[in-house]
């Protein structure tokens, strides 16, 4: 098997989940009251023994550092392998600045100290699966010098407006990358996923560098296109993009397909996470739960209807919750109706009885407050 | 590097009287309250206490337990100079491979192992009790008293008591007589088989101990009779809180069911105490479009897509539709097929229950332990 | 035994280690080629059965967030109690702001959610062994409002500059603190490291920041001497401050006095590190080493003398080197001269063939340099 | 969680050749290199090779060989899914505490254990010998091969076969032959005694082995005979490097010697492929201001105030002032004390020779072995 290591990127500074992205990096987020997203291109990179991944941190890692570890709960061998956070070295004033590019410039050392010859880079703010091991087979079979990873879509109108489309030919070549700005319906979605030899890599991060202190790698990847062989792979199966706050509520309240969530957590590829340890849920007499997900540690007393629930939730007696995405720690009083919401951790909804909107324009409950 | 209380579990014990649960896991792994271990009680409250040696003796069917309590990173105890050991019976230069004679020779056989740590004390317990107890606070107790040994007790109710093994204490709570199971208790504090020793105290006994011939080699027969009779200091350590024996399907069962009574008693939800244990990797429980759950217990993994009443649910559990689960304890991988309904049962891990299929008795006494795959009805 | 959590602070921005801190915080200085100066804090509350602990990062957080890892390393139960590593947010462009009060501020709501009922603070860039538990017994049956730990010294003339002095009455009440600007021999020389309530440090870390964004904690607490019952103790034993570059060279020399090192290391205080399971040390026919303290890993062919030499070093054939720092990875090529220096990770000496300075005035060798 | 490929280490022997070393630890847990023990170098092996599942089968004495493996985390082995596992004989439902019959039999008493990973591939090793080897790409060999069994061999020299299992092989490697030790052997390629099975085909041969009443169930005289007669594909994987099996006191010092050759053929500097191992809380080592260190392999925590030539030492190793240890290897805290002499020696664990003491012979031919405490001469 090729030696390969592994790049989770932080997001690029253009994507902003509103309300939720002040306190934390969006992969951090919590998803389906479980997980976190950086859950996700971690796993698919342990799954694909890839035991040497990068995580490159954004503002506020305290939560994600914590969250990381040592990579033993993400089945990483410590000894052989490292999951290693690499921080920006003081953000910039301008955030235009905080480039990609910019982090991998300031890590250059370590990135060429690498021993793999391969790279494969994963975004942390798209959840999906997809073995890297064969995609990097693939990569290499074909001959191609950069290979992307792409998911086609129906609704990139409305959706998915923040992220990069590949352009491809017959031959799956790349011609270009380009920011959907919603003109089409059908368009196979850059899914944010490299994988090319370590050494174009470092090639590539010096050349755009000295293009333009703005350029990102999908910038010189696209720039690229005329000379290098790029090519696109389709993925298939669960694919979701949090690029804005509709993007996050909807990602989460899809997975109630039971059926979508078991194509995405399959029993031969695990999505590791970090325990808390946290008790079974109590559902006391009179709680009503329909089509509802919900994680460990909550007490349930009210309605829950077609709504995700994090860790260690209240929901007391005569709450609705319909809709709502709620993260841990929340506390759902009394007698409160909550519909087409996301109520942060440790937001407590007491006295407001009603905080109903359309879950086409969910709204959101800041993470501590007191309603 | 030295330990200042080192803590042995005795997990030996087949436990016959759960019957088929233990053919192939040792008392100690047994599945309890959805997500745990028998043993994660005794091992978490070691955590909790600030223990960071423990060793677990081992003597049947111990496969599963052995690899469950080594991966000593389920209760944080595989830190620089932590660790969980097991301690099977060995062979040793000049014997053959010997068996665990009783509790204490289960001790005697590893003082090396005791040794190597030089601890000042030794805190034994068993593997089969449900509780919550600080072991920090108990030898804090032990200290202040200058006890050789002190014994953990919880009060129990004066009928019940020629269960137990009863500690008679005079006024300031030394331990003036022992007396296993009485007929006729003189007082109602039941031993809960936890007991802190001042090591070197312990070892003396236990090293006169192996020699005598006519001895049973246990604790409560043997090493608390003697520690008596050689005019040591003994004391009670009252223990205030839930506490129970799961030696049996009824009082397993039982156990589980004291769940359903949440922040109850045993409060597993108390972040400053929590129970660790090996966590799943599993989706959060999903509960169906069209289901009941009234009054439950259900962990992660868990599918519910049927009706659930007064029961607790363990992870990987599905309950399909129109499937009924009422007053039962489901363990690990149990499937309810459609339209089955279980009553009063405790079902064993990966047990499935056959389309329609009715299982367990709503009127009898004792709770029916479902073991085998019960067939569908067509 | 009451129930603490620790603090270990960043080192203040008035201090300043040439050289060295371009590339980490003093925190994660080497100390005598096998441990980092955050191992003495660290191991000093965890052999406290201090096991829930706060380090403050400082700039360029990585090579400390993987040395620390999850505390599993410092015998920290990794369920029952936490290492968390706390970053500043966004370091200000003016570094006087970043004080450690700021920090404090930053991190406020977590601090305030610890059930703990007394917090100790130590510093990151000073050596020494305490019990800290038998320091707060100390605090809580004196009676003080704020205990401070504090050393005689009889150099502070020329020694400990940039470090605070206590100026204690008769029954060690803390009258003041001020700064050491060498103006007498002996002096107790503050060791950063204080005892209090949690509830007390959160109402001075309030008014401090109320007062002036630049106080410090040691300001604010100088300034309550009057009002509040301050008190120092006493330690005794090794002691070293890493407050310049000077000191730095000194403090790691200062332990080839064996009986001296053996006092720091008792075998029932351990110190903790973190293993990079580099193999036994090789001293080749023709090596000649005398009074020198040598890591694993290394190569020795040539003459060593009154040296430190960190992990993984070569000393080539005909090399000498002699009263000299050698950090890890570092390599002396054949018959080369160093005296005098400190010779920072992944040097290589090989064409400068002598590189002489009186350790009065030690020299430094930049990171990955080429000489 | 399947795996793809699970890892035994055969961990049993008492290890006699060993004498007085094994008296208090099993032979894998002996110490070697200054810094490691023998068990090390499989472990680390299959660290390094993927592999994320150990089981490690003891019999003698094997309290600090179990307490010393499972704490999986010294390899990294402690991650998720990982985990070493300490497999002893054990007592089952239906029958009373057994040994193991012989190595075969080991791995037949864990089947269960086995089972539960659902690994394809199943690796052999033995804990007795010190080498680096990726086992991975052994796999590969295995798979592009289709074999059913893949023996790991090294060519030996001629003369010297005889000492050996050899492995007859025709021109593709397929194994025709197994001699134990032939008076005149035909190949020089001698087993290393790692094996890897696909683990159906093993697990039907265990089950036959285990019924037939005169088999001593064993790889060597059972196992691989019964798979030639099955007509079952062997193929033989030829390894390059370092490899010595370290069974005897003066191949135990040989090994420790051939380190003082560093960065040779057994390079335990190579990064990409280290050995792991206890981390020893301890000093850097300390040279002292008047010695002479010529040719030496020594690790952090010894403290040299005398002279060492050609020797290796281990942590917490002190040589006081004028003393000389010449052509020896010392464990882990030996203490020679001032003006004593070691020549050709190997000194066991925490043994002190006394001041002006004179322990070993220049000119003798085998290893002199100090495990007793040597008294000083006034």
């Amino acid at each position: 098997m090729a030696k390969i290591f592994g790049i989770v990127a932080s997001s690029a500074p253009f994507i902003k989940v509103e309300g939720m992205q002040d306190y934390r990096p969006i992969a951090a987020f919590s998803f389906i009251g479980r997980y976190r997203i950086v859950d996700f291109p971690i796993s698919n990179m342990s799954n694909s023994d890839i035991d040497y991944i990068q995580v490159y941190m954004g503002n506020k890692p305290r939560s994600l550092t914590e969250h990381l570890g040592s990579g033993r709960t993400f089945n990483i061998n410590s000894k052989r392998g490292k999951l290693q956070m690499l921080f920006p070295q003081g953000s910039s004033v301008n955030e235009i600045y905080n480039t990609d590019i910019s982090a991998y410039m300031e890590n250059l050392e370590i990135i060429q100290r690498m021993h793999q010859d391969y790279v494969v880079i994963a975004p942390s703010y798209m959840i999906y699966t997809q073995n890297y091991a064969d995609l990097v087979e693939e990569h290499i079979s074909s001959g191609a010098d950069i290979t992307l990873l792409y998911h086609r879509v129906d609704n990139a109108k409305e959706a998915f407006l923040n992220c990069f489309i590949l352009n491809l030919n017959r031959q799956k070549g790349v011609i270009s990358l380009e920011k959907n700005i919603g003109k089409a319906k059908n368009r196979d979605i850059f899914m944010d996923t490299y994988v090319m030899k370590k050494d174009l890599f470092i090639q590539l991060v010096q050349e755009a560098k000295k293009e333009s202190s703005m350029f990102t790698l999908a910038d010189i990847v696209s720039a690229s296109a005329a000379d290098l062989d790029i090519r696109g792979v389709a993925h298939r199966g669960y694919f979701a993009a949090v690029t804005d706050f509709k993007s996050y509520f909807d990602a989460n309240l899809a997975l109630l397909d039971h059926k979508l969530a078991e194509n995405l957590f399959r029993p031969d590829w695990t999505i590791y996470t970090r325990t808390t340890d946290s008790c079974p849920t109590t559902y006391c007499t009179g709680a009503s739960v329909k089509n509802s997900i919900v994680s460990n540690g909550c007490l349930i007393q009210g309605i829950v209807e077609n709504s995700v629930i994090g860790r260690g939730v209240t929901i007391e007696k005569g709450a609705v919750v319909r809709n709502s995405v709620i993260l841990s720690y929340a506390q759902i009083g009394p007698d409160v109706h909550i519909e087409g919401q996301v109520v942060d951790k440790w937001a407590k909804v007491i006295r407001a009885k009603e905080i109903i909107a359309d879950p086409a324009a969910p709204g959101y409950i800041r993470r501590s407050d007191n309603l | 590097m030295s330990q200042n209380m080192l803590a042995m579990i005795l997990a030996g014990g087949r436990g016959s009287r759960l019957k088929d649960l233990t053919n192939k896991v040792a008392k100690p792994a047994v599945s309890f309250g959805g997500k745990y271990r028998i043993v994660d009680f005794p091992l978490s409250n070691c955590a909790n206490s600030g223990i960071d040696v423990v060793g677990v003796l081992t003597q049947y069917e111990s496969v599963l337990l052995n690899s469950y309590v080594a991966a000593g990173r389920r209760w944080g105890l595989d830190s620089k100079d932590s660790g969980v050991f097991v301690l099977p019976p060995r062979e040793k230069a000049d014997e053959r491979l010997n068996v665990y004679r009783g509790t204490a020779d289960a001790i005697s056989q590893n003082i090396d192992f005791i040794d190597s740590y030089e601890p000042e004390y030794l805190l034994i317990l068993s593997g089969d009790h449900i509780y919550k107890m600080d072991y920090d606070a108990m030898l804090t107790y032990h200290k202040e008293r200058g006890a050789n040994l002190t014994v953990a007790v919880i009060p129990v109710p004066m009928k019940e008591a020629s269960r137990f093994g009863i500690m008679n204490t005079d006024e300031e709570g030394n331990i003036v007589e022992f007396e296993e199971k009485p007929a006729q208790p003189k007082s109602n504090l039941a031993s809960m088989g936890i007991y802190i020793f001042t090591w070197k105290d312990l070892r003396r006994a236990l090293v006169a101990d192996m020699r005598a011939s006519d001895s049973s080699h246990d604790f409560g027969k043997d090493i608390i009779p003697a520690f008596l009779a050689d005019g040591k200091k003994l004391v009670a350590y009252k223990f205030q809180g839930y506490w129970k024996d799961v030696g049996t399907i009824d009082s397993l069962w039982e156990a589980n069911m004291d769940l359903l009574d949440d922040r109850g008693e045993l409060n597993m939800n108390d972040t400053s105490w929590k129970i660790y244990t090996d966590d799943a990797s599993a989706l959060p429980q999903y509960i169906g479009p069209d289901t009941q759950v009234d009054h439950a217990y259900i962990t992660q993994g868990a599918v519910v897509l049927g009706d659930v009443r007064h029961s607790v649910l363990s992870t990987g559990v599905v309950v399909e539709e129109g499937a009924k689960v009422i007053d039962s304890v489901l363990l690990p991988g149990v499937r309810v097929e459609a339209g089955a309904k279980v009553t009063r049962a405790l079902v064993a891990e990966n047990i499935t229950i056959g389309k329609g299929a009715v299982v367990g008795d709503a009127g009898s006494e004792n709770i029916t332990l479902v073991a085998k795959r019960v067939k569908g009805v067509e």
